[in-house]
C-alpha cells in the first residue's frame, strides 16, 4: 500500500468517523433539549412578567401627566429610531 | 549624497520583489471586496490592510520587532483572539429557534459533510503534481467548510499556520459569496412544491432553556470531545452571559468593545500570514477551489437531509432551510428566506432557518474538536 | 477501528478524574449562585465558567499553550487585572460623604480588626492536625475579611497562590452573602434606641477637596506605606480621573470597558486555580470558615467602634453604620440603611453609611500593603 | 519555644501592629480632611454653575418655538426613560 | 519591636532620595497643569501620576514585576501604544479640506522645518560644555517640533528612550501651549492686510477621494520612506475604517474605547520614564528649550511659506493658516482662526486651517521616518 | 575635522536631505490629489443620497400619523440634544 493511498483510507476513516460522530452528537443534543429542557421549560414557566413594563408605564404616566396617545406615539418612534441608528452605528 | 544614497536605499523602490508586489495587489483586492462589494468588511478590511503591510519592503512589519509580529505571536498563535471572538459570537447568537425545533440540529450536522468531504477532495488533489497536503493541512483547509472564520483561524494556527492566510481569505470570501453559491443549488435540488412547503410557527422558548443550553452543550462535549472545549467552551460563555440576565454589562462588552478591538487585531494579524512565498503557490489555488467545494457540498447535504427528513417524518421541514446548515450566521438563513419567498411571497423562513444556522455554528466547532482530536 | 479507539482515548468520559468532577460542581454551583441567586454574578459567573474549563481532562486550559494559562499568568499573577479592577472602582467612587464626616474613617478602621483576628485564628487553626498555614497563608486568608474583590485577590496572587482560588470564592460568596451575615450581628450589639439614632445632614463637599482627596491618599500611603501603593495608587489614579472633571472619556472608559473586559478575563483566571489538588483539601473548609469568622468579626468592629465613639463624643453616631465599615461596596451600607429603617421609617442612613463604607475599601488597602510590607 | 508559638506571638504582634497602624493612618486622614481639604473648600469654593444649565436651556427654547410644557415633559421623559434602559443595558 | 522597626524600615520616609521627592513635584506639576490648565489633560494625567507612582521609593513600580515596569515594556519599548493612538487619531482626521485645497500640503512641509533645525540647534548645543547629545539623541529631540505626541513618543522610544519622558513633557506642554506660543510669531510675521486675506470657500470633496486618499499616502510611503510606514500605515488604517463606511463599529472602537484604553497606558508608561537619573540633568533643560525654539521655528516656516506662496500664485493664501502646519490638531487651527477674526471678524479660517493641521500630521511622520532610517 | 564638525556637517546633511524629502513627498501627494483624486470625484460622483433619509421620513411618517410639525421639531431637538449629550460622556 503506498503513501497515498494510505493517506486516503486514513481521510475515509476520518470522514465516516468525522460524519458519525457530528450526528451523534447533535442527535444527543436533541435528546437533551427534548428530555431535558423542554420538561425544565414546563416546571419553571417564563413569570409573566408584567412588573416591569407597568411600573414604566406608571412611572410615564405619572410624568406624562395628560398627553395625547399620538405625541407619546411620536416619541416612542424617536427614540426608539435613535436606539437603532445608534446601535448600528457602534 | 552619502546621505542621499542611504536614503534612496532605504526606499520601497529600491528593495521591492515582484511577490511582494502581488501580494499587495492581492491586498488591494480584498480591501475593494470589503470597501466596495461589502465582503464580509469587518475582518477583510483589516486582513487586506495587514497583507499591505506585512510586504512592505524593508519595514519589517512581521518581523521581530514589527507590530504585526507581536499582534500574531500574541493573538493568533496562542489563539486567544479567535477565541474571544467566539466569546462575543456566543454573546450575540439566540439559539431560541434551534431549541424550539431540534430537529435542525440535523440539517447542522449534515451540511458539515462539507468539510468531511473536502477533506477526502484535499488529500485526492495531492494525485496531481505539485499538491503535497498532509492529513493536517487538509483537515486545516476542509474546515472552510464550516463556513465558520474564526474556526477556521483557529484551526489553520494549530494545525497548518502556513496556510493560514489562504484558508482565512478562502473562508471569509466564499462566507460573502453564499447568496451567489447557494441559490443554483438550492434551486436544483428542490422541486417548486417543496420550496412553497410552509413551517409550523416555533413554539414559545422559556429563559431557563435558554440558560441552560449552553450548559448542556459545553457538559456533552466535555464528555465526548474535550478537544472542541476551547472553542465550544468560549461560545457558551459568551451566550450564557447573554441568557442569564445578571451580566449585561459584560455580555455588551463582549459583543461590542472586545470583539470589536480583537476584530482588528485578528484581521492585522491573519493579514500578516499574506507573504508571497506562504501565499504564491499553486496550493492556495488548490485551497481557494476546495474552499467552493466545501462550501458547496455542504449546502446540498444539508438540503438532501430536509428532504430525506421530509421522507421519514410526517412534519414536514421547507428543505431550502437545510442550506443554512453551512452557518454563515446569519447570511446563509437570509438566503434561504430569500429564495422561498421566490416560490411563495407570503412564507417568511427566516426564523425556521436560523435554527439549523446556529447548529452549524455547533457542528463546525464539533469537526473542529474531532479534527483536532484525531488529526492535531 | 483505531480512529474510533483514538477518539475514545480523546473523550472525557474516557480521563474523567474524581476531583475534576466534583470541581466542575463546584463550578456549577458558582454559576448558580452567581445566576439564580444574584451572588456577585460579575466575578462569580466567569469564576465558575472558569472552574469548569480549567478540570476538563485532556483540554489543557491551564497548561502551557492553555487560554486560561495565558490569562492566570499575563494578568493575575503579575498583579495587572486586580489593579486595572482597583482604578475602574475608583472611578465609580464617590468620597463626598466621607469627606463630609471624616469620623467615619475611625469606622472603617475598627472594621479591619476582621482582617487581624482572621490571621490570628488561621495561625490558631495549625493547633489541629491537617491545618499548616504558613505566616503568609494566614494572611492571604485573613485579608477575606477586607470585604474587598481585587485586593483579596492581588494579596493572595503575592503570598499564597495556590489558595487564591479558595480565598476569592470565601470573598466574593461572603460579599454576596452580607445582606444575610450582617443584620443578625448588627441587632444583637444594639439597643432599639441606638439604631433610632438620626444623623445630622451632610456638609456639601465642594470639587477641589474632592479632587485633592485622592492625592492625599496617595501621598500618605506614599510616607507611611509604599507597599500598599500600587493599590491605593491605581484606586487613586481611577478616583482622581472622575473628579477632576477633564478626562472624562478615560474615566468612563474606566469604569466600564475597561473594566468589564478585565472582569472577565479576571474571573476565568481565578477559576483556573480552583483545580481539585488546590482546592478540595480541608485548608479550603478552614478558609470558609475563617472567612465567615473575617466578616463578622469585622462588622462586630465597626458596630462596638461607633458606640464607643458616642460615648467619648457628644455628635451621636448611628452604630448601625459601623457594619458599613468592613466596605463590601455598596451592600453593607445598603443593609445598614435597610436596618436602620426597620426601627425608625424615615430614618435613611445610606449616605451616613457611605462614608464608613468607603472608608473600609481604604482601610482593607492599607492592611493589605502592611501584611505586604511585613509578610509579603 | 515551639514553632506553633512563636507563629502566635508572631501573628499578634502583626495583629497589634496592623491595628495600631490602620487606626493611624486613617486617623491622620481626618486631620487631613479637617485641616487642609476643608480650608481649600473655604478658600476655593464652588462657582455657582449656572452658565451650563442656563445655556441648554436657551439653546433648547430657541429651537423648540411655542411647544407646551407638557409636551416638553413628556420627551424629557422619554428620553430619560431610554437613557436609563440604555446605561442599563450596558 | 522588630516588627515596628521593619514596618519603619518599609515606610517611604524612611527611604526618600531627594531626587525622588523633586521628580514627585514635577509629576505634581503635570497633574496642576492637566486639571487647573488643561493642558492636554488626557496624556498629562496620566502621565504625571505615573511619575509619582514610579518615584515611590520601595515600592518598584519601574522594576521586574512592577506594573509600570509591565507597561511600559509591552506598549512602549514595542511601540504598539503610539502606533494604537495613531490608529485612533487617524480614525478622528478628516482629510476633506486638505483634498480640497492640496496646496496646503506645502504649508505642512514647511513647518516641518522646525524639527529639522532643532536637530542642528541640539547638535549645537554640544559646543556647550555638560550637553553631549548623539545624533539620535538629537533627532528624537527635533521631532517634538512635530507637534505630534505619538509619533514623538514613538521615534524617541526608538532612537532615545533614556530621554523619552523628557520629550514627552516638552511635546505635550508645548502642543497645550500653542495659543501662547504662536500668536505673538503669527502677528510679528505678518501684516494687517495679509490677516485679513479671505479665502475661497471649500470645494465638495466626495466620498471616494477620502476613500482613496490614505490608501495613496499609504502607497507613497512604501514606495518612497518604508520606515514611516507604522506610523502612516496605522494612522491610514484608521483613517480608511472611518471613510470607507463599511466597518463603522470599528471605527467607533478604535476611537473610542481603544484610544481610551492605549492613551491610559501611554501615560503612565511615559511617566514612569520620569525616574530621577532619566530626568533631573542639563540636559532635560535643554530639551525644554530646543522644544519651544522647534514650535517657533516651526510656526514661521509655515506662515512665511505662505508668504511665499502669495508671491508665486494668484490664488491667495491667508498667511495665519501657515501656523497650523506644524500640526497639533485641532488646537493650531482653532489659534489660526482666532487670530484671523481679531483682524476681521467675518473671516472664519478654521476650516481653511485644517488643511494645513493635517498635513502638518502627515509632514511629521513622513519627518520621523527620514529620521528613523537616516539616523536609526 | 573634529567630532563636532563633524556631527555639525551630519545634522546640516539630514536638514537638507530631509526638507527636501518633505516637500518633495507633500509634493508628490498634491499632484496625487489633483490628477488622480479629482478624476475620481468626477468620475463617481457622490450618489445623491436621498434614499436614506426618505425611507426615515417614510417610515416615521406611517408611524406618527397626524402630529404637527413643531412637535415633530421638539422631538428631534430632545433626540439631537440628548444624541450630543451622551457622545460627550463616552
Ligand atoms: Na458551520
Ligand atoms: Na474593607
Ligand atoms: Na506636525
Amino acid at each position: 500500500m503506498d503513501n497515498l493511498t494510505q493517506l486516503f483510507v486514513e481521510a475515509g476513516t476520518l470522514m465516516l468517523a468525522g460524519m458519525v460522530f457530528v450526528f451523534a452528537f447533535l442527535g444527543i443534543l436533541i435528546i437533551f433539549i427534548n428530555k431535558v429542557l423542554l420538561k425544565l421549560a414546563i416546571k419553571f414557566p417564563d413569570p409573566i412578567i408584567q412588573s416591569k413594563p407597568q411600573r414604566k408605564t406608571n412611572k410615564t404616566n405619572v410624568e406624562k401627566g395628560g398627553i395625547s396617545p399620538p405625541v407619546v406615539a411620536a416619541i416612542s418612534s424617536a427614540v426608539s429610531q435613535y436606539r437603532q441608528q445608534h446601535s448600528k452605528n457602534k | 549624497m552619502e546621505s542621499l544614497h542611504i536614503l534612496w536605499m532605504s526606499t520601497g523602490l529600491a528593495n521591492f520583489e515582484l511577490g511582494q508586489v502581488i501580494m499587495m495587489l492581492v491586498g488591494c483586492l480584498l480591501l475593494f471586496l470589503a470597501i466596495a462589494k461589502n465582503f464580509e468588511p469587518l475582518l477583510l478590511l483589516p486582513m487586506g490592510f495587514g497583507a499591505i503591510l506585512t510586504n512592505i519592503p524593508v519595514a519589517g512589519f512581521s518581523e521581530v520587532g514589527g507590530l504585526l509580529h507581536y499582534i500574531y505571536y500574541a493573538g493568533i498563535d496562542t489563539g486567544i483572539f479567535p477565541l474571544l471572538i467566539f466569546m462575543g459570537v456566543g454573546a450575540m447568537t439566540d439559539f431560541g429557534a434551534l431549541i424550539a425545533n431540534p430537529k435542525t440540529l440535523f440539517l447542522g450536522a449534515a451540511a458539515q459533510f462539507g468539510i468531511f468531504a473536502t477533506l477526502f477532495g484535499a488529500i485526492a488533489l495531492n494525485a496531481i503534481p505539485g499538491f503535497e497536503f498532509t492529513l493536517k493541512d487538509a483537515s486545516a483547509i476542509a474546515i472552510i467548510g464550516g463556513a465558520d472564520g474564526p474556526t477556521a483561524i483557529f484551526l489553520a494556527s494549530k494545525l497548518a499556520p502556513e496556510l493560514l492566510g489562504a484558508i482565512a481569505v478562502a473562508a471569509y470570501s466564499y462566507m460573502a459569496l453564499v447568496p451567489i453559491i447557494q441559490p443554483p443549488i438550492m434551486r436544483a435540488l428542490t422541486t417548486e412544491d417543496e420550496r412553497k412547503i410552509e413551517m409550523a410557527q416555533l413554539r414559545h422558548v422559556t429563559k431557563i432553556e435558554k440558560v441552560i443550553f449552553p450548559l448542556g452543550v459545553l457538559l456533552m462535549t466535555i464528555f465526548f470531545l474535550p478537544a472542541a472545549t476551547p472553542l465550544v467552551g468560549m461560545f457558551c460563555l459568551g451566550n450564557l452571559m447573554k441568557e442569564c440576565g445578571v451580566v449585561d454589562r459584560l455580555s455588551s462588552t463582549a459583543q461590542n468593545e472586545l470583539i470589536n478591538i480583537v476584530t482588528i487585531f485578528l484581521g492585522l494579524g491573519v493579514g500578516s500570514k499574506l507573504s508571497a512565498e506562504a501565499f504564491l503557490n499553486v496550493e492556495t489555488l488548490g485551497i481557494l477551489a476546495l474552499g467552493a467545494v466545501a462550501f458547496s457540498i455542504g449546502t446540498a447535504s444539508g438540503v438532501l437531509m430536509a428532504k430525506f427528513m421530509n421522507k421519514v417524518s410526517k412534519e414536514k421541514v421547507n428543505p431550502l432551510i437545510g442550506a443554512a446548515g453551512v452557518s454563515a450566521v446569519p447570511m446563509a438563513a437570509r438566503v434561504a428566506n430569500k429564495v422561498g419567498l421566490e416560490s411563495n411571497p407570503h412564507n417568511f423562513l427566516l426564523m425556521h432557518a436560523m435554527g439549523p444556522n446556529v447548529a452549524g455554528v455547533l457542528g463546525s466547532a464539533v469537526a473542529a474538536g474531532i479534527l483536532l482530536a484525531l488529526v492535531g
